[in-house]
Parts: C-alpha cells; structure tokens; sequence
C-alpha cells in the first residue's frame, strides 16, 4: 500500500477539560487502505482523540489534515460530509425509531423529492445482509434489541456509506466470537477497497488480528506509532500501562483458581423452569454461596433477559423462584435488593449512568436506595467508599466529584462495578462487567470476582468472551435462542463443548 | 382483535364514538346534517368548523412535541393574527373589498410566520428551554395584540374575510377544509420527505442526532415556524368566525386544548413517536367534549369537573392500554419510564 | 324557521334561552341568581348556560338554543362584538334576542329586539359627578389614583371614560396614577400598596368595581392611614362587602350596578313574544349610595 | 473571577439587584424601609409579603421539575385550599375565635395534601404525563373551588386568619416567615437527608434509578404531595391577605409565575439538577418586576410586554452565559443538548 500521503493526519493535537489535560501533543496517521488500531488504557484519549477529529469537540491545540488539505471539522455533519464515518463508543442512536430509519438516517434515499422507503428498506437489508443480520426486521424498533444488536446496527449504519475514512471506537465491546468476525470480514473488505479504518478495541487478540498498524496513547500522551507486526504483545502492553507487567502471567494465575463443589449445601437461589412471555423460556439454575454461574451463549440467547428475570427488572409469568429456600416473586429490582441481589446491566449508558451526579453519588446510589432517603449515608463515609474504590478500581481521573458522564467508557463501567460492590450483596448478577475495560483492569476485576466467591458471595457472570466465563465459573448454563439448553459442572469444560452445546441441540 | 386492542388509535376513537353518541342519545336529531340555504347544516358541522382552529393549532403543536418542544405561544399568536388582520381591514380605504381581505391575510400569515422564527430563535439558538421561551410570547402576545388594537375590540364587516371561519364551499366550512389541507400537507411533507423522521430523532435524542450528522438546529426552528403558521391561520378563522379581533379572548387557552388534543391522540410529551390522525381524533374528541355540556345542559358550576373527567378517563384507558403492551414488549422499564418521564 | 315546536317551546308557558358570561365575581352569580328565580316565579322554561369568559362558547350555546327552538334568547355577551353571524342565525330562525348587562356593538340593530342592562358610562359619570360636587368645598389640588378593571374589558373602559369626562368639570381633580387592579381584592390592594409608596399625598381612590375597593382599604389600613378619611374611596357595584364597609365609613360612594334585572328581563321577554313593540334600550333601575343610604338598604340587600 | 461568572446563581442575583436599583432610581426612598406601628414598612417588605405565596409555591414546584415533573395545579390547589378555609370560618359558629382559624388552616393543608396525593397518584401510578395530569386539576380544580363557595366571594373577619397573609411578627410579615421556614425545612430535608440526591437521580435517569433499588414512584409521589402542601399553605395567605376567598381569581396564573421562578433560579425543566436558592431569587425577581410596573408607572397596555423582555433578558444573561462556558467546557453535544432536551 502506498504510504506517501495519509489520508488524516493529526499532529500535536491537545484538549483539556476543566481540570483534565486529556490529550496533549498527540499525533496520529491514517493511511489508505490500512487498518490503524489506537491503543491505550481506559481514559488514555482514544475517544477524545476521535470526537476531536470527527469534530464534536473543538481542539486547544495542534493540526489536522484531511487528505492533504489542513482541516478542521466543526461538527460531526461536516465530518460526515468529508466522508469520515464513525461510530462512537456509546451507542448513539435513536430508540424509538426502526433500525432502517437509524440506519439511514439524515440520507434517505429520495425519489422526485420525496423518500421512498422502498428504498430505505432495500438498503438496510444489504447492509445488514453484509454483517450477516439478515435475520433481524428492518423495520423493527430499535429498543426491542439487545445493546449488542444495537452496537451492530450502529456499525450498519457507518458502513452502508462508501466512506473513505471509517472509524470503529470499541465496535466489539459486546460482540461475541461470531459478530467479530463477521465485522472483521467487512472490514477487510472495505480495507481493500483502500478505505482507512480506525480501530478501538481492548482484546489484543483482535487488535492483532485485525490491524496493519498502531498508536499507543498513555494518560493522553503519545507513546509512538508502530507497525503492528514488529510490536509483540508485551512490549504493547508495557508501552499502554507504562511499567514492564506480565499482564499474560497474571491472566495465568487468575486461571488456576480452585475448582470448588459446593452444590452439597443449600443453594442460595434456585429457579424452576422461569420464563416470561415473549421472551427467556424454561430457565432452571441453581446458585450456591460461593459459586460462579456463567451464562453462555450466541447474541441475542437471552442472557441478559435471564438476568433481569432472576433481578426483578422484568417480571416473571413462568415457573417459580426460591430464594434461601422460600418460593418468591421478583416484582421490582428493589425486592430483589432487599433479598440480597444486584445486578449490574450491560447498558450502563442508559441503565447504569446517573450522568449529572458525581462519580461519589453514583458509587453509593445503590446503598442509599436500600437504607432509604431518611438514613443518608454520612458524607465522610460516602468519600472513604469512594476513596476505597476508585483506588480498588484505579478509576480515573481519581476524583469524587467529577461528574461520571464525564469519565471514559472504561471509568465509568468501573464506577457502576463499583456501586453494587459496596452494597456486599449475597448474589452478584454482573452481565458484561468488563465490557471496555482495559485488560489490567480486566485482570484485576477477574481476580476480583474470584476473591468475592471465596469469601461466598455467590456471582452470576456474563459475558460475551466464552474464554471469560470458562476461565471464571464453576459451572455455566448455556442458553440458545432465549431458551436453557444445558447446565454443565466447569470440570475443564472448553469453548469447543459449549459450542457444540448450542450447535447439537437444534438437531 | 387483538392487535387492535394494542393500537394507539383505537381508544381515542372510541371515546370520540361514544361521546357523539351521548349527545345523539339526549338529542335525537343530534348527528342529523341537514341542508339549509346551500350548505350544511347541523351539530356535526358546527362541531368541525369550531374545532377547525384547535384542530390546526394541535397539527402545529403535535410537530413542536414530536421534537420534545412545547408551544405556549399559539394562543398569543392567534389572537395577534388576528388583531393584525382586522385591524387592518378596519383602517384601510375599502375596508368590505377582497382585495383588502387578501392582503389582511397575507400580512397576519407573515406575522404569524415571524413570531414562530421568533420562538425558533430562542429556543434553538439561544438555547432557552421551550416551556419557557414561547411562554415568554405567550403572555407578550396578549399585550402585543392589544398594543395592536389599543385595548379596543376591532370589528370589521367584509365577507370574504368572513367566510374564511363562517362561510361555505361545496356545503363544507371553510375553515374545515383549510385545516384538511393543512393536514394533507403536513402528512405528505413529514412522510413523503424524511422530515418526519428527522424531527422524531430530534426529539428523540438530540445527541444522537447531532452525532448522526443531523442539523438538528434547523430542524427545531421549522417546527416553531410551522407552529407559528398554523397558529396566524387559526387566528384568522376565529377572528373571522366573528368578525373582530379580541386581544384578550381571541384564542384564549387553547393552547391547553392542543396539548390535550396531541396527548390524547396519543403523542408522547417526551417527544419521538407523533401520530397527526391521533391529534386530529383528539382535538374532535376536545370540541365534542364542549358540545356535550351545551346539548346535555350541565350545568356550568360542574362543566369543569366534568370535562377533566372526560380527558382523565381517556388518558387512562391509553395508559392502562400502555401498561398492558408493558406485558409483551421487551424492555419494560425504558417502557414505563416513557410514560414517566416527560412533562 | 323553526317549523315543529319539539325543542322545548311548551304552549303554556315561554322558553328562554339564557347564555351567562361566566361566574367571575359575586356581582355575576346574584346576577344569575335574580334571573332563574324571577323565571321560576314568571313560570318562565329557563334553559341556562354559562361560557365561562369565552365568546365562542356563548356562541356555541346560543346556536345550540336556535337548535332547540325557544321562544326567546338572552344573553350577556362576554364582548361586544363579532355577533352578527349568530344573531343573524336567530333572526333566520325568528327567535327574538334580549341583551343582557352588556351591549354588543353590531350595526344592525334590528338583530336584536333589546338591550337591558346598565351604562357604564353612566355609572363612571356617576362616579365623577358626585366627587366633583363633594370636592367643591374644599380648594387646592385633589389627587385620585384608578383602580382599572382588566384591560380591555368593556366596563373597565367606560367607567374610565365616563369619570374622567365628569371630573374634567374640576381642574383641582386629577388622576396621579391608575393601574389594572385586574376587578380582584388582591390585584386593588397589591396596586394600592404601590400607590401609597409612590404618592404620599393620595386624596381619593376611585375603583371600577367594589373588590379592588375593598382591597385597597385593606392597603390603606395597612400603612396606617384612616380609609374613608384620610383618603376617600368611590367605587362601582354595590355587591353585599361594599355596602358594608359603605356603612362603615370605610367607602364614601358606591355608585349601583345592578345585577338583579330577572324580573325586568321576564316582563320584557313576555312583551317581545307577545310581539309588543319595547324600546330598543332600557337601562337597569340603578341609584348610588351614600354611607346613611347604605345602613338602611344593607339588611335588605340580596347579594 | 471566572469562577464568580460561572456560578449558576450569578445572574439571577444581578437581575434582581439591578431591577431594585432600577425602581430605586425612579423613587429615592424605594429601598428606605421604617417602623410603623411596631412593624417594618416599605416597598422591599411589600415585594417580600406578596412574594411569598409565590416563593412558596416555587419551592414545591422546583422539586417536582428535579423529579423531571410539572405541577400545574398549583394555582386551583392554592384556590380550593383558600375556599375550604374562608368557607369554614364563614359558617362556624364563632368565626372570629382563634380555634376557627386553626381548624380552618389544618383543614385546608389536609385538603392541599390530598390533592398533592391525587397529582401523584396520577403520574406516579397510573403513569399520566405529568403536565396533563396536573391540567385535569387546574381546570376541574377553578370548578370545585367554586362549587365550595358557591360563585360566591366568601369574605371573612378573623385577626388571627388575617394574621397569615397579612400580619406581623418580630416586625416582618408572617407569611414571608412562614415562606422561610418552609424553604429552611426543605433544604433540610432534601439535603441533611438523601431525598435531594435520589429525586434528582430519579430526575436524570429514571431507569437506572429503577434498578439500583430506587423506589421511584415514592419519591415522585412525595414531590407532588410536597407540592400540593405548598400551594395549600400559599392559598391560605393569598385568601388571608384580602381576608376573602375568590374561586375564580385566587392564584390565577401563579403556576407559571412558579415555574419561571424556578427556572430563572437556574434548574433545567429537563429534570436532575436543581437549586432552591435559585428558585428563591427566581421568585422574588419576578415579584419585584410587578412592583416595577407600579412604581415606574408603566400603562397597564404594556405591562405584559415589559414583563416578557424583563424575563428574555435574564434568560439570555443565564443561556450566552452557558454558551460562554462552552467556550471553555468545549461539550457542545452534550451541552446543547442539554439546553434542548427539556420541554
Ligand atoms: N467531556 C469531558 N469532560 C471532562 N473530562 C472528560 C470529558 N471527556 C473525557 N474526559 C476525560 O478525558 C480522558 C480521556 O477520556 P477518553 O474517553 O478519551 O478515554 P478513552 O481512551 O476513550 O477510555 P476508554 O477506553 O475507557 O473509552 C478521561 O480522563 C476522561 O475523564
Ligand atoms: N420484544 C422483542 N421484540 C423483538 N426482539 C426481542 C424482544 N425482546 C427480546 N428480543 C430479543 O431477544 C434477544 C435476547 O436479548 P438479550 O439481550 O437477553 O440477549 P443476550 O443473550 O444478552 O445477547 P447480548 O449479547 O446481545 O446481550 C435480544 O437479542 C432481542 O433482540
Ligand atoms: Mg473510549
Ligand atoms: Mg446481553
């Protein structure tokens, strides 16, 4: 590929917010024809990065050029316009409007002046065909999908323009094994057709896959720009966390925890056959004080709604539900707070987030709902959890009062983490924690989770790494197409026999 | 049966259906529409053509909202419009021509039009939250109008001008029909053109929006001017209706009457998903509902309490239907929260 | 016209129609009052509505009368114009109309048989005269503050008119300042708070209508001066409060306005179905009230 | 400096001082205030006394909007409570007597209460949006409060009812004490407790506020019987101040007055964030403009003109402030959402 001219070229670019330097004399390259992977640990700049060139932020300092010519977009329409396509980290589309309209939106094919929605269909069902989704209805409404799916229509929509410069910021946070490579297809494709794609993700398995080159940012600062192949994973991971660490040896450890049998005493929580109209079927587990349940299973298998059931964020019409031994039903999430149970949600964007409170309020939220607004937590109190945790969790930037909209993807999911961490819980219901966590993080919040079972806190993990969930539970209930198929004790159980699992049983 | 059960229409009309025949059982000749002296005539008619101007006013609103807007100002605006129109007629040479009526309509429409930029401006531009920018004009407005008229009442006699809120074309109101059109236009320009969707993203999520590359700025400012257009034509009907323009009653309320109207017909005030057909069944439902306290004699100390029963009930057959669908769709809490959040 | 008489117009007796601006004040309801009971006692069908404030409302009732074929119509109409269409529908369908209380300002005077109601110009003269003449005595500049009724209401207008065309008799009268007291005690006495602070020398307080009296009075004990007194107060009505704080000194003049005109209403609404000619405008018996006068009517006053 | 123009409560606090510098350059004595017959006397207590039902009824309201909310019954509340009141003292046997007016008070909060109960259970429960729940009662509630008086303006004589609105104590009047203890309560309550932070939780994202276990509906419900209790104890000194109870005009418009001062006072209408303090600056900005217009003498024609770009003038110091701060924040998508995001 010819390197001579890049087709962005961003030089020495710096932005700050009040009180955060978050980029500071950055440059990066994007050449035609070549996929650019930018690296860094949570709040490193990576999305700064992109919102300061695709114009939503305005720059402090520093140049950028677009295919030669010295520019700066002013908002993201120009941008779009320039033909740089994007799709932020956050999900940033319209709920309420079907996935074709969100798709299209702002460029509806037009026909004698007005639209003709044959024609919107026709293209959202190419796009979508392109990123094997075929199966899901155009004119479907966005918000009956699952923030994954959501993820993949917002992907939809940045590819179904021939652009020259695509940026991915986290594409695959919440995509599993499949959905990436079916991503990664089209990106290659596009690669080919000389379009420049900028790639944000934390899985070094996919960066290196995927990627011809890369630019390591630390704390908003340019650590170098480097040819993916001549940069092996531990020199990437010491230049992203800046100290030599043996990030790989420490997922090791994390592995070799102990594989405990605790289903001789009483389970904690136990459901018979639950379900609920129009979605999960038949789901029957069993958890254990101490124990780890993962749930395995394709996008869209339920997970998440076997989560809400077994929260109480959704009511359940099916089957029963022992809590410590006695039939209950779950009509709030509150009912099920009182009875011991969290659950963090993958959507933490408009499940998680209270956006304008501090990163303290929104630490001790949970807690304070269950002591009630009379018995207010005592300030010196909030601030030592806070203090506590964002050290736990190395949130940063590390302080109490910043607003939590304002923290990166990664910060913010460690906030929440966090939120339901100080309430102590009996069973943890954690779906997709680690979603846009940086991999030191991850490993710690890995590490984490196992501490939290030994000392018997019971956990049920989701997540859409299969390796996660093997490498973590004591057993996993695998679900397929919103139903429970298998529920397997994790003697060595591997990805291959999951897989199998979900494969066998539409025999 | 079911799927009509779930449709957002059906209780609206129902309730619609139901009161017309409330009036029909008091008043037998109630829904009859006979002819008199070359048009129509009867309890239906008068229904539509005093609906005509909440009916445009709510099509106005129902695009302000659908962008998470508000309009306070319409009732200002109407009242403007028309004190704008008579008092022109009244002061200009041959104040009983057409030419003069046309003019006197043209100008309340431009009038009309600027105000809604006025509105536009404040709450795109400047950024002034709408509840609280149109209802800068909203009570401005009044005071302009009577600036306009100087606290007199302008009557004016010119029939063309007239018949634009009293008079008949082909047996049908005038100002039925005007508002028909009205409706077809917004119809076909919200859904033949993707302006439609645009406003829905708006409203729906503005940074998404923004991000998407949309101008959501312009997009809001259209609603306000549109808003502002519908609301000078209504004006012009009712002044017309009675041949003079009352700064202080012309329109007096009646942006009450189109936020219920858009409401009932099943809009969200949190703004995204509209329904004009929904809007056009509430504003009937709202002017029958007045009807009905004449035809059944209520008497007046109770017309209130009865009215705000009638829109309790629709307003909870919608939500209890709401709460049904609640059952079947996938996220429940976005749901609820849809129904709660929003003023 | 209305050939069949299904509606309500009953042989024995008369069908009125009667379309009420609203219930905005206590003057209103007695007003309302003296109509339904003089129609019980007249043996008169009363078929009655109220439009709340609103023209198009009235209008609506008025057409819903015509639908329903009375013998007669009357109504006070909440503005003065813009009557023509429905009055026209009424001629159409030969149901003689009756004003009530307030006048409309149509050209064609045949579209109504009568206006009976009071002139509140008159009243505002009233008003003015009586000032001129207590003030003749004494010499050397009166200042008078107005309280208006709501802008832009008819009887806010005419009261204005009428008082300043009788005061311009004196050139020692002279109004310092006058604000919208919106016909409300709290609105009369928000204002007067105002005007006492402005003006320290205020003489007379002259209020369209008793409540913003009543108000200023309170506004006027407030900063410790002597109402009726210290500062003399005229005002327009005549409803129960007022007569009262007229005996009680605390107004000096009450110039009447009379809502109960039920029985004048009846007998003219008899002669017009009758098809007896009756003058195009008859005015409310109305006096005006001194303190001593108001002792003796108090006891006997009906609203 | 900079960090003085960034404050949210800067403007405001301008605003309002420039308007009494305004009046007291029309008037030289305008700020004096003296002792008359053992209490203070003078414009600045004038503003303060016939502020208060309008500060106090601004102070429920900011909650309800915190809660992303909208109450506008406020007005009829505060008529209703005010009618219930006069209505009792007039028929009770000895209706001069201290315990007349006491029972008279406790039944009006009661009754405030309930109707605050009744907005709640509309929103919170049944799930109505808010600003058309509170609708039905503004309008049904003009009508009950005149079924209570019977159209009648039912005037009182009790010194110790008169005491509310009117009286004095220490000097200052009791109602605006009465306005300050409520304000100190609430400010109490919402922050020594956690009620401030979970209703502006609830305010911002109703879902996720949901799932972490906050119960929601309580804290809307409590919000909009708050409300009602304001507005009852508010209606109390309107009625008090003119010892008379006026179903149709007692507190007419005063919900808007409310929400302005709110919003003056720096709180989004979009919910979350909010600030009493504000809210009280808000309010007494507005009451002090209506002192404007007497003492500056404006015709009572232009008043309403007057008032509308007194208020767009303070909007635009607190908006350009906040496209100021863009300037150096630099979250345009967010912020201008935030600025629209907000009906
Ligand atoms: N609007 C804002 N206001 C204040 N600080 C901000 C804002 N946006 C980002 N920041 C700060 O800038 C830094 C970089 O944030 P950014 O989102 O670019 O990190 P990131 O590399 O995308 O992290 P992640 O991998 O978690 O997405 C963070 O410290 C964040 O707190
Ligand atoms: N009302 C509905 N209409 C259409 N599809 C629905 C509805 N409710 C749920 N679904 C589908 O059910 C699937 C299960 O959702 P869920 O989020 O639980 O899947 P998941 O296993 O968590 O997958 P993901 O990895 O996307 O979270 C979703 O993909 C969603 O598309
Ligand atoms: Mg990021
Ligand atoms: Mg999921």
């Amino acid at each position: 590929m010819n390197e001579i001219v890049p087709v962005v070229a961003m030089a020495g670019i710096s932005i700050e917010f009040p009180g955060v330097k978050a980029l500071d004399g950055v440059d990066l390259r994007l050449f035609q024809g070549e996929v650019h992977a930018l690296m860094g640990e949570n709040g490193a700049g990576k999305s700064t990065l992109i919102k300061a060139l695709t114009g939503v932020y305005a720059i402090d300092g520093g140049t950028i050029t677009v295919m030669g010519s010295d520019h700066r977009f002013t908002s993201p329409a120009e941008a779009q316009a320039a033909g740089v396509s994007t799709v932020y980290q956050e999900v940033n589309l319209c709920p309420n409007l079907s996935v074709e309209e969100n798709i299209l939106l702002g460029r509806e094919p037009r026909r004698r002046g007005g639209i003709s929605w044959k024609e919107v269909r026709r293209k959202a069902r190419e796009v979508l065909g392109q990123l094997q989704l075929g199966h899901i209805d155009p004119g479907s409404v966005l918000s009956s999908h699952s923030i994954a799916l959501q993820q993949l229509v917002a992907i939809a929509r940045a590819v179904q323009v021939d652009a020259r410069v695509l940026i991915l910021d986290e594409p695959t946070s919440s995509l599993d094994a499949d959905e990436v490579q079916q991503l990664f297809a089209v990106i290659r494709t596009l690669r080919d057709r000389g379009v420049a794609i900028l790639f944000v993700s934390h899985f070094l398995e996919q960066v290196y896959e995927i990627s011809d080159r890369m630019t390591v940012l630390r704390n908003g600062k340019l650590v170098g720009e480097y040819l993916t192949r001549d940069l092996p994973r531990m020199a990437l991971i010491s230049k992203m966390i800046g100290k030599e660490m043996d990030a790989l040896a420490e997922l090791e450890d994390a592995e070799g925890r102990r594989q405990s049998d605790r289903t001789q005493d009483a389970p904690f929580m136990q459901a018979e056959g639950l379900g609920r109209k129009g979605s999960v079927r038949n789901v029957t587990v069993a958890i254990h004080a101490g124990e780890i349940l993962g749930l395995a299973g394709l996008l869209g298998s339920g997970r998440t709604e076997t989560a809400r059931l077994l929260f109480g964020a959704d009511r359940s019409d099916q089957g029963s539900l022992r809590i410590g031994g006695t039939v209950r039903t779950l009509r709030t999430p509150r009912s099920a707070i009182d009875r011991g149970i969290a659950f963090s949600s993958e959507n933490r964007k408009e499940e998680g987030l209270i956006g304008d409170l501090s990163v303290r309020d929104n630490l001790v939220l949970a807690m304070q709902a269950s002591k009630g607004w009379l018995r207010r937590i005592p300030r010196a109190t909030q601030d030592q959890l806070a203090e506590k945790f964002i050290r736990a969790l190395d949130i940063r930037p590390a302080s109490k009062d910043a607003l939590i909209r304002n923290l990166s993807g990664g910060n913010q999911q460690k906030v929440l983490l966090a939120r339901w961490l100080i309430t102590n819980p009996r069973l943890l219901i954690l779906d997709e924690p680690t979603r846009g966590i940086d991999i030191g993080a991850k490993t710690q919040i890995q590490k984490l989770i196992s501490t939290l079972a030994s000392d018997g806190m019971s956990i049920i993990f989701i997540s859409a790494e299969l390796e996660e969930v093997l490498r973590l539970s004591d057993r996993i209930a695998v679900l397929k197409d919103r139903e429970m198929v298998a529920d397997l004790a994790n003697d060595g159980v591997t990805m291959e026999d999951v897989m199998t699992i979900i494969a066998g049983t539409n025999a | 049966m079911n799927a009509l059960l779930k449709h957002r229409l059906t209780w609206p009309v129902l309730a619609l259906v139901l009161l017309l025949l409330l009036n029909q059982l008091f008043r037998a000749d109630f829904l009859a529409v006979r002819v008199q002296d070359g048009h129509l005539f009867g309890s239906l008619i008068d229904i539509l053509r005093n609906g005509a101007p909440t009916i445009l006013i709510a099509l106005g609103m129902t695009l302000v909202i659908a962008s998470r807007g508000i309009d306070l100002s319409v009732g200002a605006v109407a009242a403007i419009s028309g004190a704008v129109s008579c008092t022109y007629i009244y002061n200009s040479p041959d104040p009983s021509s057409f030419r003069t009526a046309a003019v006197a309509v043209v100008i309340a429409v431009a009038v009309g039009l600027a105000l809604g930029l006025w509105n536009g401006f404040l709450v795109s531009v400047v950024g002034i939250q709408p509840i609280i920018a149109t209802l800068v004009l909203m009570t401005a407005g009044r005071g302009l109008a009577q600036l306009v008229t100087d606290g007199q009442i302008i009557s004016v006699s010119n029939d063309s001008y007239q018949a634009i809120g009293a008079g008949f074309f082909l047996g049908l109101p005038i100002s039925i029909l005007i508002a028909a059109v009205a409706f077809g236009v917004a119809g076909l320009l919200t859904r033949r053109t993707a302006l439609g969707t645009l406003i829905e993203a708006v409203g729906i999520n503005p940074v998404a929006s923004r991000l998407a590359g949309l101008n959501a700025r312009n997009i809001t400012w259209t609603v306000y001017v549109f808003s502002g257009l519908c609301a000078a034509v209504a004006g012009l009907m009712i002044s017309s209706n009675v041949t003079a323009a009352d700064a202080n009653n012309a329109g007096l309320y009646i942006e009450m009457d189109a936020i219920l109207a858009v409401v009932i017909g099943g809009t969200s005030l949190a703004g995204g998903r509209y329904s004009l057909v929904g809007t056009l069944v509430g504003a009937l439902i709202i002017q029958t509902l007045t009807t009905t306290v004449y035809t059944l004699g209520i008497p007046p100390e109770v017309t209130l309490v009865f009215k705000a029963l009638v829109v309790i009930i629709v307003c909870l057959l919608q939500s209890s239907k709401a709460r049904a669908l609640l059952g079947r769709r996938r996220r429940p809490v976005t749901e609820q929260s849809e129904v709660k959040v929003s003023i | 016209g209305g050939g069949s008489d299904a509606g309500g117009g009953s042989d024995d007796g008369i069908t009125m129609g009667f379309a009420q601006v609203g219930a905005e004040s206590g003057w209103r309801t007695a007003n309302t009052k003296s109509i339904q009971d003089s129609a019980k006692a007249a043996g008169v069908d009363l078929k009655f509505s109220d439009a709340q404030q609103k023209q198009e409302n009235q209008i609506k009732a008025i057409r819903s009368y015509i639908q329903q074929q009375v013998d007669v119509i009357a109504f006070s109409p909440v503005v003065e114009s813009g009557w023509d269409t429905v009055l026209k529908e009424a001629k159409d369908a030969d149901i003689p109309v009756i004003l009530t209380d307030r006048s409309v300002d149509s050209a064609d005077t045949s579209l109504y048989k009568t206006f009976l109601g009071s002139d509140f110009v008159e009243e505002g003269k009233k008003a003015g005269d009586w000032l001129v003449e207590d003030s003749a005595s004494t010499d050397g500049p009166i200042n008078i503050v107005e309280l208006q009724g709501t802008t832009g209401a008819a009887p806010a207008i005419d009261r204005k008119e009428g008082f300043e065309a009788a005061i311009a008799a004196d050139p020692d009268l002279t109004i310092v300042e006058s604000q919208t007291g919106d016909f409300t005690r709290s609105g009369g006495k928000q204002v007067m708070e105002a005007f006492l602070k402005n003006t320290p020398d205020i003489d007379v307080v002259y209020a369209h209508n008793d409540d913003m009296g009543l108000g200023a009075i309170e506004a006027i004990e407030a900063a410790g001066k002597v109402p009726g007194k210290d500062i003399k107060i005229i005002t327009v009505d005549a409803v129960k409060d007022g007569m009262t704080a007229l005996s009680e000194g605390k107004i000096n003049y009450i110039v009447e306005c009379n809502p109960l005109l039920g029985e004048q209403l009846m007998d003219l609404a008899a002669k017009v179905v009758a098809g007896e000619e009756v003058p195009a405008r008859v005015v409310t018996e109305e006096s005006a009230f001194t303190p001593e006068q108001a002792k003796e009517v108090l006891a006997s006053r009906e609203y």
